[in-house]
């Protein structure tokens, strides 16, 4: 499949009609919303469908050496990627060492919905890719929000002492690795008695979650022009290309599937808008909150969901096709 | 019924800081706080609303504390030494109170 | 399928029981309530699915002349529909100008789920109807309450000058309007995969939401007595026959299918209490909210989902049929 | 098969682990939580569906004498069970006569979670029940509360009037004996037209509304060593086994089949945590909520969904099989 | 613009004591009261917190009461003869309101 | 610590009209202002409850505001004259802070 119609195909796919009706009914300052509980029950049902696929498919095929492999890799992107965005936002962009550390920890760390809407891509394209890669998104949310804290102590902040059991702790970790192990424990059989929540509806949770993105998005976006300058507002678009192609290339070189590839370049790719912001909020509080998550939630997310994710498809059939 | 005077001490906080707080105040031997929610705002750093947020981020809690003036003090001191940069405000005012001994 | 059968087997569908259910739990005053985020939930995905489904029958058939017939039809009973209810509150109850306008709006202007019913019935007994009346039923929200804007300033009541942009980008109808156009882009492929929450639950959701319909319109049920006059609350029960009867001629007139027919009856019939009431309680704060709530959401929307919707089906057929 | 392999399934289903979860994440105080209303509306919808599917069933078979005679032991039990408890407790505790009569009222009353936690144990398991059991759990709700509050004057407190009204229009009784009305009504085939929401989706939900389940668990089983007495506790975890004792010997003596036994045993071992804390902190305001509510969804809760149905299963196919 | 003083009383009471405290706010004749949904918080028996929660026990309710000082004290008597077991504290102070023919 | 005289003010208002206040607090140049949702209340119209409710009508908000009592005048003006309709109460009560710059 060519990248053009690959594109096209993506945009028009209902979760992304419906992140874009989100987006634009923001923009149009129309009195729509998703109820905040709401939105966060299905925060929830699509980490735990989501972590569960993942375990049931480790039950499946065994733990075995190239989970770990790619477990391993992805802590390493974790870490290395923040240390990339942070020099690349202290020379491209006027942001303070502060503000520059914790907006790099997000960009080591994962989006979920991303990484979901990855799966989806390859599910429409019949690309066949591995559940364990869920696990490798799970082991990528934390390292990055320790490499920011350590980079911002680095340049000189006065941060408080890394709150390692809050950072672990996080609702969205113990989520999605807690699912993890309910569907390896639970198996195939297990799954099977829970489809007809965590299996059928999915997609269309997945609609009217990213409407409710879309919504959230808008309204950073709406304030980027006041709130950040041009070149950080170019940092959220290019960041993603850049640890693409570090993801890429690590991924590659421990021979992923073209599937599994896809995933963990559109890992790589995606900034963190829930676990990151929680723990630098707090850790880091000079940190303007502003700066990261307009780039993550009101930039990156609405370009990895619409153009990232078929060039990060395109770029792993070409690694590894 | 005869009533005594003590402090209504008001703290719009960020959500994230809530366990922080609420151990600040346990450890100023308040007898108790009760936490409101709050919905939307605007300051300083522009509006926030909790409409379709999916985290605590950017969420704003208010703490109200009924106290004695005499442990007043120490505790705005503490407030705003460790936790200026997550206040949206902090008033103080009195109230009247018919069981005084319920908050020393 | 003569009409006491059609009546009974109305009455016996799990979702008008549930309605049922709510609205005895109330009047007992049960200390039964649903979650308001839930309820909001609800309706959202209930305009969504219901809007979604229109699109993807408009993507389906093609957008044709016929469709666009069915719209400005639509368009002018919104209009004219509250001419005739403004006079005959006029005439007929002891109302101000102002809240007769106000609550002529509603009737001119639409409730979806009362829509959503009419389909479930006819699903029931097998009638066909268009996909596209759902857009029909979006374009009739909005013109109704200029229409009654338009009746308060003429009887004198100093209105605020009318809020078009607030109308407009009403929740509900950006929502409807919304989910119609990505049905029509995602068409019957995407609908195909997001089937599993908005087709297969979508009539146990229903009866959710019609549970917490019952219990507010007994809450509105229950302050009737004390809040309005007999004959307003006579008024709720004839107006939605006087708008059945207009809107059957005017769906004559065009040809309209039995099924399309019984829908645009049903539609006639309705009355709003989503768009309508946030729009003028805004724009006409003079007119008192408890008169056109308790007619819209406890008498007529109850009357219609027990005995005027098999009365508007049978309406249709015998006009159509 | 066995009572090893039955207790191991029981610990392996994904609505258990699920429960163990959320109570491994509350007691190690992780940021995570359902948010509030999302947990009651899944209670509704859990109420709402186990009481239409017993509903269908009741219409299925006919109302017969055999359901009057598990009617009238369900009654019988709601009532005795007190009676026990309070002797035990004021006997082995230290517990204040009022103290005893709140908690033992739990005792007799019931916990519908659990019920159909005994019902999905015995679908994997293949052992048939009647749908009309939910039935006797809504008969057993309330009789439990009048008994406590009886205990409880006898015992010289001083209560207030026997609040019948409230006890009888609690939200989760009304729900389950109108979803039961609903279901009879409409029958299988009105069953079949929600299925979508009512039946497949289900035991997701189970499990999602466990996952809270076991977070509020566990924060009350936190507490439980600073609130409550050792003895106090033990009771929390040989109740059941006093109660499963006493109905598993009651639905003997009446010839339930294995099925209906178990879970005649589970009711009267289960204690409730909805409508019994409702009810007795208004009409025993003296009760401390602290010793009843850590007691039913601190100890007893869990026992009974980990170890508890496997035992009472195993115990019913021993009287019955 | 002229103002006038009332007195605000703010009652944290037991959700599930709604009810009885509406009715007797309304026997009192107050000519009206408002109710706002506390999340937590902290007292001598312990902390509470709504979430998760899928009953009332446990949530309290702030009710707020714009009222006339002439009728606090015998509001204030009833309310501690009758609910004292469900309330988390009782406050009363001064406010300023613009239409005091409004809160008599 | 040294604390300052400023004024808290609380509209409580219909959940339509948010849009409008708020605009009209910024416009009024107030530091920033905080909204509670309330859950229902009682007044000369009757209860509401935002219990099961799908809409915002007959919800009520609280917007408060801490600013200076030089402002208070010309804000209180204006809310009577123009949104009256859509008011529960208004009250303004004395209070303190620490920064009052942050309150102007
Ligand atoms: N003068 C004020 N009155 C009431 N609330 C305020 C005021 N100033 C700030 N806030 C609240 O505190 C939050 C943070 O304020 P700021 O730090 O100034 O952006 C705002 O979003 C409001 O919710
Ligand atoms: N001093 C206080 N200030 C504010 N709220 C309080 C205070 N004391 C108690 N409360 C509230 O009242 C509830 C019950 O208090 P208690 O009866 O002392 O356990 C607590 O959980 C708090 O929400
Ligand atoms: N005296 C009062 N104290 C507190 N709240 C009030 C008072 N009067 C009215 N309210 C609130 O304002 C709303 C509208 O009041 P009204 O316009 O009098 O019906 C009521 O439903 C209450 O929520
Ligand atoms: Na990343
Ligand atoms: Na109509
Ligand atoms: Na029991």
């Amino acid at each position: 499949m060519d990248f053009l119609s690959l594109a096209l195909d993506n945009l028009g796919a209902p979760m992304v009609l419906c992140f874009l009706l989100g987006l634009g009914a923001a923009l149009a300052r129309a009195d729509l919303s998703i109820p905040e509980q709401a939105a966060r029950m299905m925060s929830i049902y699509l980490l735990f469908a989501i972590g569960m696929k993942g375990g049931v498919e480790v039950a499946r095929v065994g733990f075995g050496p190239e989970i770990l492999m790619a477990l391993v890799t992805g802590v390493a992107l974790s870490i290395l990627l923040p240390l990339v965005a942070f020099s690349v936002l202290r020379v491209t962009t006027g942001l303070s060492a502060i503000d520059a550390a914790a907006a790099a920890g997000h960009y080591g760390s994962i989006s979920i919905v991303t990484f979901v809407a990855g799966t989806q891509a390859l599910e429409n394209m019949g690309l066949a890719y591995s559940g364990y890669m869920v696990a490798v998104a799970a082991a990528m949310e934390a390292p990055a929000i320790i490499a920011a804290l350590w980079l911002a102590a680095r340049g000189g902040a006065h941060t408080k002492p890394a709150p390692m059991r809050e950072i672990l702790l996080n609702g969205s970790i113990v989520l999605l690795c807690g699912a993890v192990v309910v569907g390896w424990i639970a198996g195939p059989p297990g799954f099977e008695s829970v489809k007809g929540l965590f299996a059928e509806p999915f997609k269309g949770v997945l609609c009217l979650f990213l409407l409710d993105m879309g919504l959230l998005a808008g309204r950073h976006l709406r304030s980027a022009a006041t709130d950040i300058s041009r070149t950080v507002i170019a940092f959220g678009i290019y960041m993603p290309l850049i640890g693409a192609a570090i993801g890429g290339a690590a991924g590659w070189l421990i021979g992923l599937t073209p599937g599994d590839l896809a995933l963990l370049i559109t890992l790589s790719a995606s900034a963190s808008y829930i676990a990151a912001p929680a723990a630098l909020r707090v850790a880091l509080p000079k940190a303007n909150p502003a700066i990261y998550l307009t780039l993550s939630l009101g930039l990156t997310f609405p370009f990895n969901l619409t153009f990232g994710i078929p060039i990060y498809v395109a770029l792993a059939e070409t690694l590894a096709g | 019924m005869q009533t005594h005077q003590k402090l209504r001490m008001d703290i719009l906080i960020e959500a994230p800081l809530k366990a922080k707080l609420s151990a600040m105040l346990e450890a100023h031997e308040v007898s108790g706080f009760t936490v409101f929610p709050a919905l939307g705002g605007s300051g300083g750093d522009g509006d926030w609303s909790r409409i379709g947020q999916i985290t605590d981020i950017g969420q704003m809690l208010l703490f109200t504390c009924i106290l004695d003036e005499a442990r007043s003090n120490g505790l705005l001191e503490e407030l705003y030494a460790s936790l200026s940069d997550h206040i949206g405000y902090v008033t103080t005012s009195d109230v009247s109170v018919i069981r005084p001994r319920k908050f020393p």
